[in-house]
């Protein structure tokens, strides 16, 4: 049992808290979103060059051979920061699993040009009315042409390639599609958190089929758990953020003649506050923990998300709430976090559908004959 | 103890939820899209406004002879329920609460021409207490009248912030400063005006918010004659207690989630899962909705029990409180719960393609936490129940 | 719509009131429950002589002629002085449905009785792994014979009678029987309130069916819903009295040099109370209305129920918690009221039984054609 | 980074767990059922620890010079987590708290005699902070002790309450106020030490709680010999704290509810609904377990993360608090949401026909609250996550 950092990970954690520090400047962000949901293009190149990106590639594509908790500790900083890059949907939803096929020498190129930043891959998991990748509806044809409909698919307007979990033959499979082909067709979605997203109409469109059936299965596991934790941990640094600024707030914010985090009321919310923090963050490392050792089916990343969603719930609304107006003054830097809270709390399966997955588990091992 | 409705109020209240099923109208919704005129303010609202007023609906607790129609404060809450139901941007802070304190308190200038307008439909009032260092410790607010003794007029010079409504209000029920001394307590020394938007030296700017837009207000050497002032000089605390009380119970009208309540559970009884199953048999899903659908009856009868107070005598102050804190978390905690019944698609705003339901949700989601601290924040509340309801010593 | 109650109203509760709170002085109660759980003679007689238990009878049987509303009146006021009588099962359970078949002679003759003191009956609703008493495993044989279990039936070894949900050929039945006899055996039970309960064995013991079929589906929904909002009016009155009793006592106790009511974590989690009491009072009211008013099978029932259970979960364990150690205190005076707090949660459907049953009626209404 | 156990920590904890798998036999589980029994203390039990040592179980993580097999805190924290598991009322106050201060600060004399003694299962300790006037502020005791200056030796007297154990405890882990000077903050003016129960001048009586005995116990004239002081004489403040941090992890041991857990869930499985199916089944039947999982495998990893700082360096404050905290609460929740699935026949106790699992839930409803006060009450721990955790100004 192990819960401290190698070196190589707190280097590359502070390299990203620095340089996504950096780039989170608040009148920066303010420029940035004026014109609606963006990519931050200057930064997403430098985190490239800095080799943050591919830090959990093998050398050999370009990497630095680390581990998922390293991408972990990239997306708990984005969370903290803010900053607007397709961190998530490109490295950990799609290249990360597609490191399992890196023996292919598609895919090798594939994630080398990833790594190198020349291409974008991101990744569309859910569809209209359904959000179970593994039961997709977009079907692909026996002349691997596939159509359907995917959605708030993330930076898919900046995508070269989308990784897809589609059916053919009532099994699931996965594909790379190229997005810039007649039978693909994006209309922009506007979010919560003012991600850009897009619905994606695939009409007859050429895909390349990487795997399928009961492999394709293990790959679609392993891009929802991947994504669904690295969710959770944007989620720990966006409650830890959210918590401090409150504290900080308070601290300088009086009424009638004392900081008002000098009243208990607001001192034991905030205390509140960090605790659901610990608990994210600890069961967050957990889950994150059993990826790395290869397991994708864990309770503990259904666990993880029901505390993520709470979590997000919670601290956003007391983070607005002891802050008054100004927690949702848009001139103010507090409500960017309140928004992801939000997303954060429903993308990959609420706390409540990942309770009741737990709880199907739970009845099914105890009414398993043993 | 009958928790019903009487004949007569059964009948009113269908023929007002008749009315209303289809009074807000496309142009109103599409009115309503632009950030401006969401919460009214837009030529259809206005028109909409003088239509309520024409079907005699917007008085129906007022006394006759202020033209209302002197049913009584149960009426109105039912009224009120179905308006704010309808999804009409109701202005409840102009009829229900800063109204009627000008019945009673204003000037009589104030009575013959500022009251009966309201009732026309003709006028919106924002209320101007808030000042970027006088939140919560409203007392300490700095906007400042003062007597020109020539002609007996106030100069009035100061900032409000969170004015809602600022940016098309034709008066404000301002809040301010008319007593200097240091020998005096602090809320000891205000007094209300109403003033009109329209006088030389007022001015706002627009504060974007997370959900909606709201304004910082200024008010620089204003010249507003007495026949403005709202009861008496350095008197105007209980005036603000008095409408806040009412406004406590004004935001957490259950006609805020009545009507999305219905609409949530529609959806999910029409869409069906990927199992070709109804939303609403997902037992979390229809767990989520029964625990809203508890909060909301419970919520109704809480407002009914305090409308039905005003009717007979003056209603219990921590209980008003208690309702302002139960109403504003348990709406904070219904939107969580109906959107989470969504999925991801909770997530799509508006015009969005995908987005469930106009993304209702998603924008009661954005403009959800001001409740728990407007109109008087929760701990404030709470310290009144202690007090009030309990009887504790008081903390600090 | 009318939230005041009558002059009766008032005197019937302030009599309650009067009389429960001279027989509930602690040290009494303290001597009265030094042999375990016990019926309070002295105090019931008193009450019956007062006409309290039975002012919802008709003047014909010996009552006063009041409604439903009077009874919970007086519900409330056990909860508020923890006294021990039989209540709630007699009159409420039991009495109160079976006046639905006053023109019955034999019905009248045990009301009157029961108006009189003469006789006491209790209800026995639940059995062993069964608590719909709509769906009764005790059968009754087509000798009126009657085998089975039931148990939790309070102050049975005191009753002359039990009010007993049997099943009949598949379908409901009420039926009374006489407890001295054979075939009937008490067992005691311990529960959590120190309630006197019994489990109780029936061997082909006699009955006399009063209703069959609908009529009886019709009468067990009756004696549900009376015992049902009953025990949320207790509740009501435990919950009042435990942020009372939890005020004075915080307002007392000094730590650091102040009262410790004057932090703001003690007196923000006491206004919780007072507003949990409220809301739970109001659904309350609104149940016993319907009732009044005929409506047996009223949502407002089951949601009364659903916040019974959470106010006495949340008072009880806040009343305890600011209260230290005082408050777990055998010799102190708030045990009792958690105690039976836990049996109010528990007693006639918990919290999530009751969300669930709200939950299928929502589907239900919806999926309805309309 | 890797949160799983070593494959020797994986092969201990087998070991421990199959260890315990029969060790509460059918004569402890009688003689828990006697009021002063339940938190041991009887005859079987006393037998039962001298096992425990005999078997090299009872000091796992403390130094071999000591008698312990000094493998290390989260080898502790792995016997600890099964010993509560398997309801041996385990004395992890003695073991856990006080002895580990006792290894550490203890005299010469008591570290030969008395901490060795822990370990071969012959001692039971009770800690004696909380006086009638003293609990939350527990610097305002006024338990002394004054030196007599002739042979160095102690004299006593006071009284403290809830006392837990100390019918049958041989010590008393006692703070005592040993400078009365006004001049001196209240906390720096304590003194622990050790008291043998057996000394004349020491009594008790019962406090019959809700659902345990506890103790008043009572010092009158007690004479201590100076090797009975732990620590530096005004040093006693450190010593409080330095338990109460041990203490705060103790009391919320998952092993606490793990057991009962697995014994509810196997109970769901098996036990039918009227229409034949697995309560299990029930779909809010198996949310709450599910919920309860939850709670769990979180309050074992923050626990486990505690262990292994220990073992690293030092434990952070607000981290402990925030376990106290959330492990106490969650405690209660945990207790409610299992006691759910029983419906009314939860509420039937221990040997009562019909009651389930022996009234197991039923018995820790009472017993439940005492973590959130005990061990520093809640308010207390998230004063202390504000100031340590979140650097905020402190509250007064």
């Amino acid at each position: 049992m192990d819960f401290s950092y190698s070196e190589l990970h707190n280097d590359i954690k502070s390299l990203a808290s620095d340089m996504l520090g950096d780039f989170s400047d608040v009148e920066r962000l303010k420029k940035l979103e004026a014109n609606g949901p963006y990519l931050d293009h200057e930064l997403w190149q430098k985190m490239i060059e800095a080799g943050i990106t591919a830090a959990a590639f093998p050398e050999a594509l370009g990497g630095m051979g680390m581990d998922y908790n390293a991408t972990t500790l990239v997306a708990e900083v984005i969370g903290r920061t803010m900053v607007s890059t397709p961190y998530i949907p490109c490295i950990i939803s799609s290249a990360m699993p597609l490191l399992a096929l890196q023996n292919r020498s598609e895919v090798a190129r594939l994630l080398a040009q990833i790594a190198s930043g020349e291409k974008l891959i991101t990744a569309a998991l859910i569809e209209p009315g359904n959000e179970d990748p593994l039961r997709a509806s977009s079907l692909v044809d026996q002349r691997s042409k596939i159509s359907g409909y995917k959605h708030c698919v993330p930076f898919a307007n900046d995508a070269d390639y989308l990784f897809i979990a589609a059916t053919k033959n009532h099994k699931p499979c996965v594909a790379v599609l190229k997005r810039k082909q007649p039978g693909v067709k994006l209309t922009a979605q506007l979010s919560t958190a003012h991600e850009p997203q897009y619905r994606v109409d695939l009409n007859n469109a050429d895909i390349e089929i990487l795997i399928s059936d009961e492999d394709a299965h293990q790959l679609i596991n392993t891009a929802v758990a991947m994504t669904t934790v690295a969710y959770c941990a944007m989620a720990v640094g966006a409650a830890d953020k959210m918590t401090r600024i409150s504290g900080e707030y308070t601290s300088q914010r009086k009424q009638f003649g004392v900081a008002i985090a000098t009243f208990q009321a607001v001192a034991h919310r905030l205390a509140d506050c960090y605790i659901d923090t610990q608990c994210l963050n600890i069961i967050t490392l957990k889950a994150g923990s059993d990826i790395n050792n290869g397991i994708y089916d864990s309770e503990a990343i259904a666990m993880a998300k029901v505390w993520c969603g709470n979590v997000m719930h919670r601290v956003s609304q007391a983070a607005q709430h002891v802050h008054g107006g100004a927690g949702i003054d848009r001139d103010y830097y507090l409500f960017r976090y309140c928004l992801w809270a939000k997303q954060l709390e429903l993308a990959m399966g609420n706390s409540k559908q990942h309770i009741s997955k737990l709880a199907d588990r739970l009845e099914a091992r105890y009414l398993s004959p043993r | 103890m009958d928790i019903s409705y009487t004949p007569e109020q059964q009948a009113l209240k269908n023929r007002i939820a008749n009315y209303f099923k289809d009074f807000v109208t496309p142009d109103l919704i599409e009115e309503k899209k632009h950030p401006d005129f969401f919460e009214g303010g837009g030529p259809v609202f206005k028109q909409k406004m003088k239509q309520l007023a024409k079907d005699g609906l917007l008085g129906l607790g007022w006394p006759v002879e202020l033209g209302g129609a002197g049913i009584g404060p149960v009426e109105q809450h039912i009224f009120t329920e179905e308006v704010m139901s309808s999804g009409f941007p109701y202005p409840f802070l102009t009829v229900d609460t800063v109204g009627p304190m000008l019945a009673q308190h204003g000037s009589e200038f104030i009575q013959e021409n500022i009251v009966r307008e309201i009732l026309k439909g003709e006028i919106i009032i924002s209320v101007g207490y808030s000042e970027p260092n006088a939140g919560t410790d409203l007392a300490s607010l700095q906007t400042r009248a003062d007597r020109d003794e020539a002609t007996g007029d106030w100069i009035i010079n100061g900032q409000k912030i969170w004015t809602s409504l600022g940016h098309y209000a034709d008066y404000v029920w301002l809040a301010a400063r008319t007593n200097q001394s240091p020998d005096i307590k602090k809320h000891k020394g205000i007094t209300l005006f109403l003033v009109p938007t329209a006088l030389e030296g007022f001015s706002h700017t627009p504060i974007k918010t997370m959900g909606i837009r709201t304004n910082a207000t200024y008010y620089q050497d204003i010249r507003l004659p007495d026949k403005y002032r709202v009861g008496e000089i350095d008197g105007g605390w209980q005036l603000i207690t008095g409408q806040l009380n009412r406004e406590r119970l004004s935001i957490v009208n259950p006609g805020m989630i009545t009507g999305v309540f219905e609409q949530v559970c529609a959806w999910c009884a029409t869409s069906k899962d990927i199992d070709g199953k109804p939303l609403i048999s997902t037992p979390w899903i229809k767990e989520n909705l029964a625990r809203v659908h508890t909060g909301i009856e419970t919520l109704k009868l809480l407002c009914w029990k305090q409308a039905w107070a005003m009717q007979t005598g003056n209603p219990d102050m921590a209980d008003a409180s208690a309702a302002k804190v139960y109403g504003s978390e348990f709406f904070v905690e219904a939107w969580r719960l109906l959107l989470e019944v969504m999925g991801q698609a909770g997530t799509l705003s508006g015009d969005s393609e995908g987005a469930i339901l106009k993304g209702v949700l998603e924008k009661r989601y954005r403009v959800g936490s001001t409740l728990t601290f407007g109109g008087g924040t929760n701990e404030i509340q709470r310290e009144i129940i202690a007090s009030a309801g309990l009887w504790l010593p008081r903390a600090r």
